[in-house]
């Protein structure tokens, strides 16, 4: 399953790709910090921001996999498997340091990343998606049955972890927390774009365009594949363990197949295949949705499939595309005049 | 007359304990129901109800002079969205009061988070009866009982009425209130019946479309009694399922709650199955039909929504009686024009407030202490669906676990002796 | 595990295939000839059932027989297939053929979400029960066991007439040949002028329609509520993966396969029920990665 | 005497009724440039798919430096120091010339560079070097399906010559090509294999390219090596002139 995505920034000479990635670089910092100031200036905003962003991490994942052209319907799966882990360790060491917390869904995360991508990574287009489909429907399955274990459909409840050996009140807990994931997304948003740059990353995203080439390169596509498997599977684990956190609590809902499809949802609004578009449109999307929900009652699905329907139709390249239109066009009026 | 005598009286006497709020313009109240989703069939019937109840309320000139505003937020819309629209209602919107949910789940996520908002939360629908045993709340209320009397009550009923039956089976939806239910419902069986025997448990996934495998074997094992806490669409499928394959013939059903399905059912629920409420909630309420306000809320409820009144509608009218009576039980006791949050907070404790059913009284833990009806079907013609006949209410007191004890462990040193203890009136119908 | 039981499970298990098979039969043939996974499928499922109530309801309402209620499943099944299956093609689909297979996936996830609120608009959120037609037929019993007519004879019935219907459609008639021509070189077909649009539309239409249908005929069974299509969807995701994308035959392999897998599981270990459709699909996959009846697409170099 | 560079023995395989390879044994020296002619459908490109691993013969083996290679798939082959080029260029469409070049260079030295942005790996001016032996330093930065057919053949190639192969095996290098352009490619080839010390065995319809380039021929027919010989000795070879340059012409 191929899919556009701007290899744009590999596909500009050198010195213009300088420009191109210093300026992106300066628009990157001046969101980041913008959204720093969210608890200052608008804390009514934190809690939604920092949901958005969680699930941003999780959407990068589904964004690096669209890199190699594949598509999962079940990265679900991950962002569960690592709020659950954090989940289990907090119910049995309650006031775990948060950094443990969310290490420990990463690693859950990594682990199931790999046993499950042995065995996906065979398959391309549909049958990769259904396969990660099935895969997270089973967990999501199991999650529901033993309920003894898992809490069943009501979930576990996470008690708020402790931060470097220090309680927190709610307050600061939170406010720890948001500048913790900003922290998070701008260091796994620069190593994600670093990892597709580099050679591997590179070898990676052949698999979209030319196994067999690969193949005769003395590369395993299956291997190359299985790389941005596990990086897709852990950036979704963070981005879980970080909404299990920050909501106190997980329930199966968590590896759903509609939360997988919203995740692929989210990617291409944002930008199929752009690092910084998994983000931009994790936030559009809380925004619509919560808001939608808020004053357009029970619609809110509706005008979210309308807004869908809408940048597919008319915006393939997702709001980041979009972005770079209107940039090009000024950049070549300025041609024009010069 | 005598109220302002006695006010003005405390005022000269004693010296103002603790402050007074300023007076708002509206007292805002938010609450969570399921507009979207299964749980809607609740969820909508209790936003009516609280759309109705606010403009008799406001009409009346709302809480000594201050009007109130509901704003409703979506259980359905997911995790995400409920708990930051709930934020947002206490943060930004400047909510008084919260009433929040219908979900047991989301009762677990939102009290905590009431707690640390400090806002005023009312837990007007939800089951589960662990959180104010699991953990102790300032800020957080249950203005109607929780599992363990409704489990109870269906128990001493079961045994006052069919005392002679030897097996069991239970097909309950599989979340926390199906297993956290057949786990209270059994253990208070085992202890007050030992010799009954379970022959089958089955717990298929919640919103499953589908129960003829789980009926096919229940046809095969013919259990005396089969039990099920499932509600909703879940509840309506089951039972016509099982009544189209003639399992309502061979085994005798515990439907705890049955009356929120009554009319949808139809004629497909026969008569002679034992069902339940969640509390005295009927709207043929043997007490109250006759109540002038009790009689005019309903016929305004079913000309609005051409549907009877259903458990939620009570539990919302009973919310709010809660709110209403506090304020001015905080009003009156500090003798103030508007009562501040701890003010409020001091008059929830041992409160009492009738909504539709019987009065209720909120105890030191915050668990509300709530009558329980059950009563058995009939299909006699004054209604095209089924109603109850043989009712009983049980007194809440008895059969509400004591506070500070686990409910399992109480429930199960219980034996066969405590249903004779346990405050009954009976009612034809 | 005695005889008795056996047949019991088996029974259960068949009429529970029946069921899915019809539903996922449309997806199939849609992905067969369109390479379209279509995600709205579950919500034509769901409409289609509420379409059967609101009609059999009317009618019946009249005075009409129960016995009607049968035509009305078809007429539902058909309204869902022109009203919503073809505006689905001709205004959305059609625009995305040359578009990447992930961006036409998810308008089938856009629309499944729109409907989705649309059904609730139009039918509310109370569950609907409508078993006239159901209780028309009357029961047989089995062993003691009680079955519907309906469900223990009928539906199985109807999937093995739609199986061997759809077969003979596309292998024995001219626009049957024309589909799979279509299905197999897009560009070929045309140049023999086979028109695809309309070709395409049709399928469409024809498995929009088997959606709706499937609905239509779970609706005496089932409480009709919103959010019943999001289940029946994935469930069908995973016969059709299973059987190998577009295979008819093995999409009714394994509707039936998971139906006996889930009603023995009932009987031997009920708290499993509900994994065995994943379960199958992934051991199948594994054995046979392009299904039980796909074939591997060798690569040209 | 060293063993052959490639050596195969007894190649056998038939798809359905067509014998692709009966019996075929051959040995490829050290150093030299080997052609293969014959008429379509004779296993010139099915002989080219076993050498490399794609397709198992149904008996006999492939022997590479005197090792069996038969079982190996062919990333495994290609590691050895076999590369290929392909009739249809088999590239990285959404890359750059360069940038297919230097992922080349990447597979080629593993690990090394693991965070390194791929543009600035220390083989890129080795990668530019070799893009301009083939001509196309040019479009270096161009992606690569904006350029010529041939400019991808050559791209094709060089990509094949980035991995440092001792055996290149080429499925018509100079097939739609104008043919005006034939031999200015062949001279571009020819000297960058040179220049590379890579011997090379190409598969070829156009008897002017093999006369002119190749040092040895090999004449297919019905799945096996019909003649061999040096250029003058086949293409006067009166079989040779009937079966295969006839059906050319």
């Amino acid at each position: 399953m191929s899919i556009h995505s701007d290899a744009g920034a590999m596909s500009r000479s050198p010195a213009e790709k300088e420009t191109r990635m210093t300026a992106g670089t300066w628009l990157a910092i001046a969101g980041l910090v913008l959204l720093a100031a969210v608890p200052i200036f608008a804390p009514s905003l934190q809690l939604l921001v920092n949901l958005a962003l969680a699930k941003g991490l999780a959407v990068l994942g589904v964004t690096v996999l669209l890199r190699a052209g594949q598509v999962s319907f079940g990265h679900a799966l991950y962002f569960a498997v690592a709020a659950y882990a954090g989940a289990f360790l907090l119910a049995a060491w309650p006031g775990a340091d948060l950094f443990v917390v969310l290490l420990a869904g990463a690693l859950g995360a990594a682990v199931s990343g790999l046993l499950v991508g042995l065995f996906v990574v065979r398959y391309r287009g549909i049958f990769f998606g259904m396969l990660n489909l099935a895969f997270s429907m089973i967990f999501w399955s199991i999650l529901e049955k033993f309920y003894h274990v898992t809490g069943g459909a009501d979930g576990i409840r996470l008690p708020r972890p402790s931060v470097l050996g220090m309680e927190m009140g709610r307050h600061d807990f939170e406010l720890v927390l948001f500048w913790l994931t900003l922290a998070l997304v701008g260091g796994l948003g620069w190593f994600t774009l670093r990892w597709l740059a580099s050679p591997v990353g590179q070898l990676f995203r052949t698999v979209k365009t030319n196994e067999t080439r690969l193949e005769y390169l003395g590369v395993s596509p299956r291997r190359a594949l299985l790389s941005g498997y596990l990086l897709s599977a852990v950036l979704c684990g963070v981005g879980g363990a970080i909404m299990g956190v920050a909501q106190g609590v997980v329930t199966p809902e968590y590896a759903w197949w509609i939360r997988s499809g919203e995740m692929v949802f989210i990617a291409v609004l944002g930008g199929a295949g752009s690092v910084p578009g998994a983000f931009i449109g994790a936030l559009i999307y809380e925004f619509v949705r919560v808001f939608a929900s808020a004053f357009a009652g029970d619609v809110w699905q509706m005008l979210l499939g309308g807004f869908l329907l809408v940048i597919i139709l008319f915006a393939p390249g997702g709001v980041v595309g979009l972005f770079e239109r209107v940039t090009r066009r000024g950049a070549a009026k300025g041609e024009e005049a010069a | 007359m005598k109220t302002l005598f006695v006010t003005t009286a405390l005022c000269a006497t004693l010296p103002m304990t603790a402050l007074a709020a300023e007076k708002p313009e509206t007292l805002k109240i938010g609450m969570t129901t399921f507009l979207t989703g299964p749980a809607s069939v609740f969820g909508v019937p209790a936003q009516e109800a609280a759309k109705i109840i606010v403009e008799n309320i406001n009409a009346e000139g709302g809480i000594n002079g201050v009007p109130l505003e509901v704003s409703f937020i979506d259980e359905g819309a997911g995790a995400e969205a409920l708990t930051s629209e709930y934020r947002r209602l206490v943060e930004s919107e400047g909510v008084e009061v919260m009433f929040a949910s219908i979900s047991s789940g989301n009762c677990q996520t939102l009290a905590p988070l009431a707690e640390d908002l400090q806002v005023p939360n009312f837990m007007w629908d939800c089951g589960t009866q662990k959180i104010f045993e699991e953990q102790d709340y300032e800020y957080v209320f249950r203005t109607q009982a929780n599992a363990t009397p409704e489990m109870l009550a269906a128990v001493i009923y079961l045994l006052k009425t069919k005392p002679d039956f030897k097996t069991i089976a239970v097909v309950n939806q599989d979340y926390a209130w199906g297993r956290d239910s057949w786990n209270i419902f059994s253990t208070a069986l085992k202890a007050m019946k030992p010799d009954v025997e379970v022959v089958g448990e089955f717990f298929p996934k919640f919103g499953a479309p589908d129960f003829s495998t789980e009926i096919s074997r229940l046809q095969a094992l013919r259990p005396d009694v089969i039990l099920s806490t499932s509600w909703g669409g879940d509840l309506d499928t089951f039972v016509q399922q099982a009544s189209q394959r003639g399992l309502t013939n061979s085994s005798t059903f515990v439907l705890p709650l049955a009356e929120s399905s009554f009319e949808r059912l139809g004629a497909s629920l026969p008569a002679g199955h034992i069902v339940g409420a969640r509390g005295d909630h009927y709207f043929l309420h043997p007490e109250r039909r006759e109540d002038a306000d009790f009689k005019a809320f309903m016929e305004e409820y079913e000309s609005r929504t051409g549907q009877v009144s259903v458990y939620p509608v009570f539990h919302t009218s009973q919310a709010f009686a809660a709110l209403q009576a506090a304020y001015s039980k905080a009003i009156e006791e500090n003798g103030v024009d508007w009562p501040s949050e701890e003010q409020l907070l001091a008059a929830m404790e041992g409160l009492e407030f009738q909504g539709l059913g019987r009065p209720v009284k909120i105890r030191e833990d915050h668990q509300g202490v709530e009558d329980q009806m059950m009563g058995t079907t009939v299909q006699n013609g004054d209604y095209p669906f089924a109603t109850m006949e043989n009712i009983m209410i049980f007194d809440g007191d008895d059969i509400t676990t004591p506070v500070g004890e686990e409910s399992i462990e109480w429930v199960s040193g219980l034996d066969a002796s405590f249903i004779d203890t346990v405050a009954v009136d009976s009612f034809e119908n | 595990m005695n005889l008795t039981i056996f047949l019991l499970a088996l029974f259960d298990g068949i009429a529970y295939a029946a069921l899915v098979f019809i539903v996922a039969l449309g997806l199939t043939l849609i992905f067969g000839v369109m390479r379209i996974l279509n995600v709205a499928h579950g919500s034509l499922y769901a409409i289609g059932a509420y379409a059967t109530v609101a009609l059999t309801g009317f009618f019946l309402s009249l005075g009409l027989a129960p016995a009607l209620s049968f035509p009305l499943m078809l007429v539902a099944a058909i309204l869902v297939g022109i009203l919503l299956g073809g505006p689905i093609e001709w205004l959305l689909l059609r625009r995305i053929y040359d578009k990447p297979e992930v961006l036409q996936l998810l308008v089938t996830f856009a629309v499944f979400m729109i409907l989705e609120d649309v059904q609730r608009l139009v039918w509310g959120t109370q569950p609907y029960f409508e078993a006239r037609a159901l209780q028309a037929l009357g029961n047989v019993t089995v062993f003691g066991v009680t079955y519907t007519v309906y469900q223990l004879i009928l539906l199985p019935a109807v999937a093995l007439v739609l199986l061997l219907g759809l077969r003979f459609f596309l292998r024995r008639t001219i626009l049957g040949k024309l589909i799979t021509a279509t299905t197999e070189d897009r560009e070929a077909a045309q140049s023999i002028g086979i028109d695809a649009d309309k070709v395409f539309l049709l399928t469409f239409i024809v498995g929009a329609a088997l959606g709706g249908l499937g609905g239509a005929l779970a609706s005496p069974t089932t409480s009709i509520l919103p959010g019943m299509g999001a289940d029946m969807i994935v469930l069908s995701f995973a016969v059709v993966a299973t059987a190998g994308l577009g295979q008819i035959e093995g999409a009714a392999l394994t509707a039936l396969m998971i139906g006996l897998g889930r009603s023995f599981a009932v009987y031997v270990w009920p708290e499993v029920a509900v994994l065995v459709p994943y379960l199958i699909m992934v051991l199948v996959l594994l054995v046979r990665p392009e299904g039980l009846f796909g074939s591997p697409a060798a690569r040209k170099i | 005497m060293s063993a052959p560079l490639l050596e195969t023995r007894n190649l056998m395989i038939r798809f359905g009724g067509v014998i692709a390879a009966n019996d075929v044994s051959l040995k490829i020296e050290a150093g030299r440039n080997l052609a293969i002619i014959g008429p379509n459908g004779a296993g010139k490109t099915t002989f080219l798919n076993i050498c490399t691993g794609w397709i198992k013969p149904k008996s006999g083996q492939v022997l590479f430096e005197g090792e069996d290679i038969t079982p190996l798939p062919p990333r495994k082959i290609v590691r050895r120091g076999v590369a290929r080029a392909f009739q249809i260029p088999q590239l990285f469409t959404e890359h750059t010339a360069l940038e297919n070049l230097l992922i080349s260079a990447a597979a080629r030295e593993g690990m090394r560079h693991p965070l390194r942005d791929l543009s600035r790996v220390p083989e890129r001016a080795e990668m530019m070097h070799l893009l301009e032996m083939v001509n196309c330093a040019d479009v270096a930065h161009r992606t690569v399906d904006e350029l010529s057919e041939g400019q991808r053949k050559l791209i094709d190639i060089a990509v094949a010559l980035a991995l440092r192969p001792r055996l290149l095996l080429m499925d018509e290098p100079t097939s739609g090509v104008a043919s005006s352009q034939k031999h200015k490619i062949m001279e571009i080839l020819i000297r960058a294999l040179a220049e590379a010390r890579v011997t090379s065995v190409f598969v070829e319809h156009d008897m002017g390219i093999v006369g002119d380039y190749a040092d040895e021929v090999a004449v297919w027919n019905a799945g096996n090596v019909q003649l061999r010989g040096t250029p003058t000795e086949i293409l006067e070879h009166p079989d040779v002139i009937r079966d295969v340059i006839g059906e050319v012409a």
